[in-house]
């Protein structure tokens, strides 16, 4: 709630005050490395709790706003200052403490609403992300089109009090689970391509709705491709102003980007050190000399991006520009997650070239194989790089 | 001796290709694959391609094969490559007959070579016990005269072999490159389980574990406790013609890529006109030229016998790795989505590019390896 | 510690960016090496910078400098590598100045201090022996109580410097971290030969010789054989201020390069229009992002002498020398024919990027370091 | 002569006759290694000889026709088979001699004048050519034109029987060096740019030329910016048709490319044996371990590279088509190169960054720096990328 930074005394009686909460509040349970992927509290309507302690925590957590720490408390948020919200990240940190909810409504669909909903669309589903009772699916690529998102042909036809909508969309991350989808459609095909698009909201068990699981290479099938069939779509639920829809959606990118970069500094075990399990030392070395040294270098990098997304994180507390760094977080960030695949590939030989089914617990390879999409997805690494070079580095356009 | 193929190469080699995309392409692989065949290649296509000389590709003719040599099989690698065949080629026809070329007995070969090249015996080379490769890390035991016990990693068609030829510890520190023996196994006999995995490339990779197998002199290949001039023989063959096939799985990558770069319309425009996209082809192009003429020197240098050979075998594999790998990665990233989805195709060659840059030895190996054999 | 710079720091940066662009711009390293200038920097100059703070900058205020530490330096050695501005900085008010801090006595410090940051007094460090850097393999021996006797090279301002100071191997092996010394030298001392080189990057370096060269125990700097305590402090902090410099250089060559590409036309376009040099200039913009990131954390951490700090000098240094290597080289390719030529000053960013990256350890030598102190 | 592949007993002849004429004519100076510049004979008019030993060199190989073997002997050439013409090279590398002449004429200019030459410029220019009278440079780029070659400005306007030359060349090499020019200049400004150029060959003597030496990052002044102003051009002198000098530019291009390019196989020390000396071994290996990794990828990349140039010559041989492959061996050849120098630069330390004047020994810096100019000159990396993107890979164009 509080704009302005807080006392070190307040900061500090808050995190007295938090940490005993946790420590009261949060299961043992809840406080265990995430094992697979049922561990992963996502809500939502059909959601199946794996233990009752996952149900509670979601529930205290939310019950205090604490899933959606700075969001204001009216909107079900726990109404946190940007360094209380901190506190709690590293009190929770501390105590190894799961994260009680993961959702596109939080991560994608919550910001936008707060800067481009009105009160009536904010006041409806904002509580509800913030609950967990209602998870969220985003509609934007659509088959044929790529990165060229703007000539999207999924059209919303007026229908006076609502809006008529077909076409398809894909890549819609668990299409086949959300409750809710927000999703660009084509109110308009005079003008630039760009000005012709809305930002709509709709439940996904309206009629007209069906979804198929694409298969990925990875054995996985995290996305469907979604149909429309003359779905019937209200006017209220429409977001921002009619064909002003890129405007949001070039916004909630930037947080997909910022997500999905994010994922170059994820806590896993250094491929260094899988590397001494799988080939050993020899002489206080590890023995192959060639992959010694990719593996140095990939560690490195990834050291500066972790220090680079440190140095983005304070500017930004500082007031200091760092809308331009998106890009570059994403760009990086992803390929270096692919390196780290690959290197880990290599010092796991043919122990990483295993692939079970999906419930094995030989993920070596389906994870390699999932990082490839990372610089595909959220705007490939060309995209970014465009972007960097035109926005950042105000390159003349070609 | 020229870098270009004689006639008889070119005949081989057209045949070769004619085949393999007609009668054993992608999507049998993926047939297999799907319907998670026992076997994990077609029976009666492998003897169909042993009655084109495949099989018996290294056998010389007075063991009923076609002696084509190393050029020859680095020739069929190639459309295997392109085309992602499943076939015991590598394990049978080019571990397996080496072995035997190079360490058999004249009874060996008289009794193995031929069935070999005729398709019918199938033979699995057992040697790795890490999992990332090294040689001489063998500690697999030979106790008595003899029990054979200890645990092969990624045997190549393991699970479907008619005799497996392993690599045991007869003397020596484990690492050491003296004191390995080769046996012949039947995979039938007492103490031998032999399971089957499940590959990322869907190809055939088995774990045999040994326990007490009693083997006899007659089994021995090669040189009791100097194995290692078989075993380093028979890997340098494995790994010249993995880059030769590595080389197919390249070019096809790369030939896919660009007809898509051709086709694709993104903002308007082919993609292909994009200027990055472009150079990034360009330069690709160039490493599959260089990976060109690295595979036909190594094979010929293999073929002559060459003191130098083992330099260019690490040339070949390391280059041939990295650059199938470079291929199939910008090959998935330029397809963009469709390339990340299982239905289309471009998955499976970045799935095997990976998994035959593993197999004996990859970039980092080789590369190491190659700066050691220069003396520094 | 957040990572972002203090009110002080930023007015020390802008003051010391508006009198480096203004007075010691490339301009002048140009004339200085046209005219064979004997010192290799304006005297003048360095005592106008002095007077700015630039000499006492990791001088405490107690012995007359502005103990702006690490940080300071590095602020001012990023506009020295804008600017490519001839000083003794790093010789004199960074590693002489690091040497007396960590192991100087007090009378040194009262002594020296006060004269070095005053602009009036000049220290050269001279430890190097091999072409390539490899801190213990000093071989410079002692005898008596004290004679030194060696050859160092690579002595950064050694030809004009009122003082040197020396490592010298007092016990142990060549190679060992043990056994080494640190002396102060009078250069005017009888024995010692001081030979200017002329080098790529027009700045000052120099071989030093040392005969039976006679000093005393009060010359001792830090614990007699057990000097690599000061001299791994010397060279970090060395290192860590070069990679301040090499991101400057970096961030100059990248930004005229940038211009170029903006206002040059070819085939009647900018040529910063054409995506390929887009993709290349938007992957190097990152890499310098980084490189920004990890030079402000290292001279933190320096500042706060924490136990990973050689760590972060492994990476800032490694990563610094890489990534101005790529961008002069970048730069002289997208400027083309004029970017070849000695007239245009984009050529001495390279050479500079060069240098720097050479002295005390290259993106080789840190990535190796990197590994070796992770434990692998 | 003779088109026909000789027989293998006409060969081991031509051998043993070639070898005892080497043997008996070759001066001992001349079997020693190249040391400096002045080594190099480059021949022409002003041309100094640095010994009795390299003129006598140069005269006796001329009378045989040896300095341009495969030349037709009425233009002064051997009139030598391909194969011939291998096994005096063969023979030449075994005795060590010195190439006798290194020239434009003979590597750049005199192909084109067989190729579109008419038998008075044939008579006139390629046995002075042979004899290494007539030193020749290449007027071809121009100020500001860059990669753009075909945009180039100097005009040559019709006078009846002349023309009348007036602007400016830049990479002039040797131009101040140089007896005569080969040179591009525009005779027509209508239709498209390739169109109106035209390829003329004059002499540097005619008034109004003059040339300024242009001083290198290397310290070397290899090339001239050369200005004409009125120079007359007697028409005679004109190579190929009026306004089709285009396609001859392109056919000397492509020669030039396959001449820098092969820089990417110089019989220089390896890298590794320099990394050697100034480092050492640790229990038999390179002690520096991630150089070691980065020395081994360059030595194998440039033996991949010297195999696939003997593949491109033995392919040739076989009459199959590899004239797609010179802009590949351009540019993966000159960036080799820089390779090559940079690692020696890295292995030399602070030895390799000393920087003489041009008559010092010390030149590593030098050599460096020289090598930048290798992805620019005779058509940027750049360019050849996007050759072998339109003309090899047949990608759509922008």
């Amino acid at each position: 709630m509080s704009a302005q930074p807080n006392s070190e005394e307040a900061l500090e009686a808050f995190r007295r005050d938090t940490r005993a909460w946790l420590e009261a509040n949060c299961p043992q349970e809840m406080r265990e490395p995430v094992v697979d992927e049922y561990d992963i509290c996502w809500g939502g309507r059909h959601f199946k709790f794996k233990s009752d302690a996952q149900r509670v925590w979601l529930q205290k957590m939310a019950e205090r706003g604490w899933t959606v720490p700075e969001w204001p408390k009216q909107y079900g948020g726990g109404g946190l200052s940007k360094d209380e919200a901190r506190v709690l990240r590293e009190e929770m940190a501390a105590m190894k403490c799961r994260s009680p909810l993961t959702s596109f409504g939080i991560s994608m669909l919550g910001p936008a609403l707060l800067k481009f909903g009105n009160e009536q669309q904010k006041g409806e589903h904002l509580p509800r992300i913030a609950r967990g009772e209602i998870r969220w699916c985003q509609g934007y690529s659509e088959p044929g089109a790529g990165s060229d998102l703007a000539s999207l042909k999924t059209r919303a036809d007026d229908h006076g009090d609502h809006f008529v909508v077909n076409g398809s969309k894909i890549w819609t991350s668990y299409g086949d689970k959300a409750d809710w989808i927000f999703c660009l459609v084509r109110t308009s095909t005079t003008g630039k391509k760009q000005e012709g698009i809305s930002f709509l909201l709709f439940d996904m068990e309206t009629p007209g709705i069906s979804t198929r699981p694409i298969r990925l290479i990875s054995g996985y099938s995290p996305f469907t491709q979604t149909f429309f069939d003359n779905v019937k779509v209200p006017k209220q639920n429409l977001l921002g102003e009619l064909n002003k829809g890129w405007t949001i959606a070039k916004y909630l990118l930037t947080h997909e980007r910022n997500m999905i970069g994010g994922m170059g500094t994820q806590r896993v075990t250094p491929v260094s050190q899988l590397a001494i399990k799988h080939i050993g030392l020899a002489s206080g070395r590890l023995a192959e000399p060639a992959l010694r040294t990719d593996i140095a270098r990939f560690e490195m990098d990834a050291m500066a991006f972790a220090l680079t997304m440190n140095r983005v994180t304070d500017e930004a507390k500082a007031g200091n520009e760092t809308g331009a760094m998106s890009s570059m977080l994403k760009y990086y960030g992803t390929e270096l997650n692919k390196r780290r695949a690959e290197l880990t590939m290599s010092v796991s030989g043919s122990e990483g070239l295993k692939f079970g089914d999906a419930n094995s617990e030989e993920q070596l390879a389906a994870m390699w194989l999932r990082t490839k999409a990372n610089s595909i997805e959220g705007g490939t690494s060309e995209i970014q790089l465009n972007i960097i070079a035109k926005n950042v580095l105000r390159l003349p356009g070609a | 001796m020229t870098l270009t193929l004689t006639e008889d190469q070119l005949m081989f080699r057209d045949a070769a290709k004619r085949f393999a995309a007609e009668r054993a392409p992608v999507s049998q692989l993926r047939k297999l694959r799907d319907e998670l065949d026992p076997v994990g290649f077609d029976r009666a296509l492998w003897k169909e391609m042993a009655e084109m000389g495949w099989a018996g590709v290294l056998v010389p003719e007075e063991y009923g094969g076609v002696g084509f040599g190393f050029v020859g099989a680095g020739l069929l690698a190639t459309e295997i490559g392109r085309n992602l065949s499943a076939s015991p080629l590598l394990s049978s026809a080019v571990l397996g007959v080496t072995a035997l070329l190079r360490g058999g007995t004249p009874a060996q070969k008289e009794t193995l070579l031929p069935a070999i090249a005729g398709g019918d015996l199938l033979v699995a080379f057992a040697t790795d016990e890490a999992v990332r490769h090294a040689p001489y890390d063998i500690s697999t035991r030979c106790t008595g005269k003899y029990k054979l016990s200890g645990r092969k990693l990624h045997v190549l068609d393991g699970h479907v072999a008619d005799r497996l030829i392993v690599t045991a510890r007869t003397s020596g520190d484990t690492c050491s490159r003296d004191g390995i023996s080769l046996f012949l196994v039947d995979p039938k006999a007492s103490g031998v389980t032999i399971t089957r995995s499940s590959m990322v490339d869907s190809r055939n990779s088995a774990v045999v574990e040994l326990r007490d197998v009693v083997v006899s002199d007659a089994d021995v290949i090669g040189t009791f406790d100097k194995g290692a001039i078989v075993l380093d023989a028979v890997l340098d063959a494995g790994r010249a013609v993995l880059a030769a096939e590595l080389l197919g799985v390249a070019e096809e990558a790369f030939e896919r890529t660009l007809n898509y770069l051709r086709e694709r319309e993104q903002f308007g425009v082919k993609i292909g006109s994009f200027q990055a996209l472009q150079h990034r082809a360009a330069h690709l192009f160039c490493e599959i030229e260089l990976v060109r003429s690295v595979v036909l020197r190594t094979l010929q240098a293999l073929d002559a016998q060459e003191p130098t050979a083992s330099s260019l075998v690490c040339l070949a594999k390391a280059k041939a790795s990295d650059v199938a790998r470079i291929a199939t990665n910008e090959a998935v990233q330029m397809h963009g989505g469709i390339g990340m989805t299982d239905e289309f195709d471009i998955g499976f060659f970045m799935k095997r590019a990976r998994a035959a840059a593993e197999t004996f030895g990859d970039q980092y190996y080789h590369t190491d390896r190659f700066a050691q054999l220069a003396g520094y």
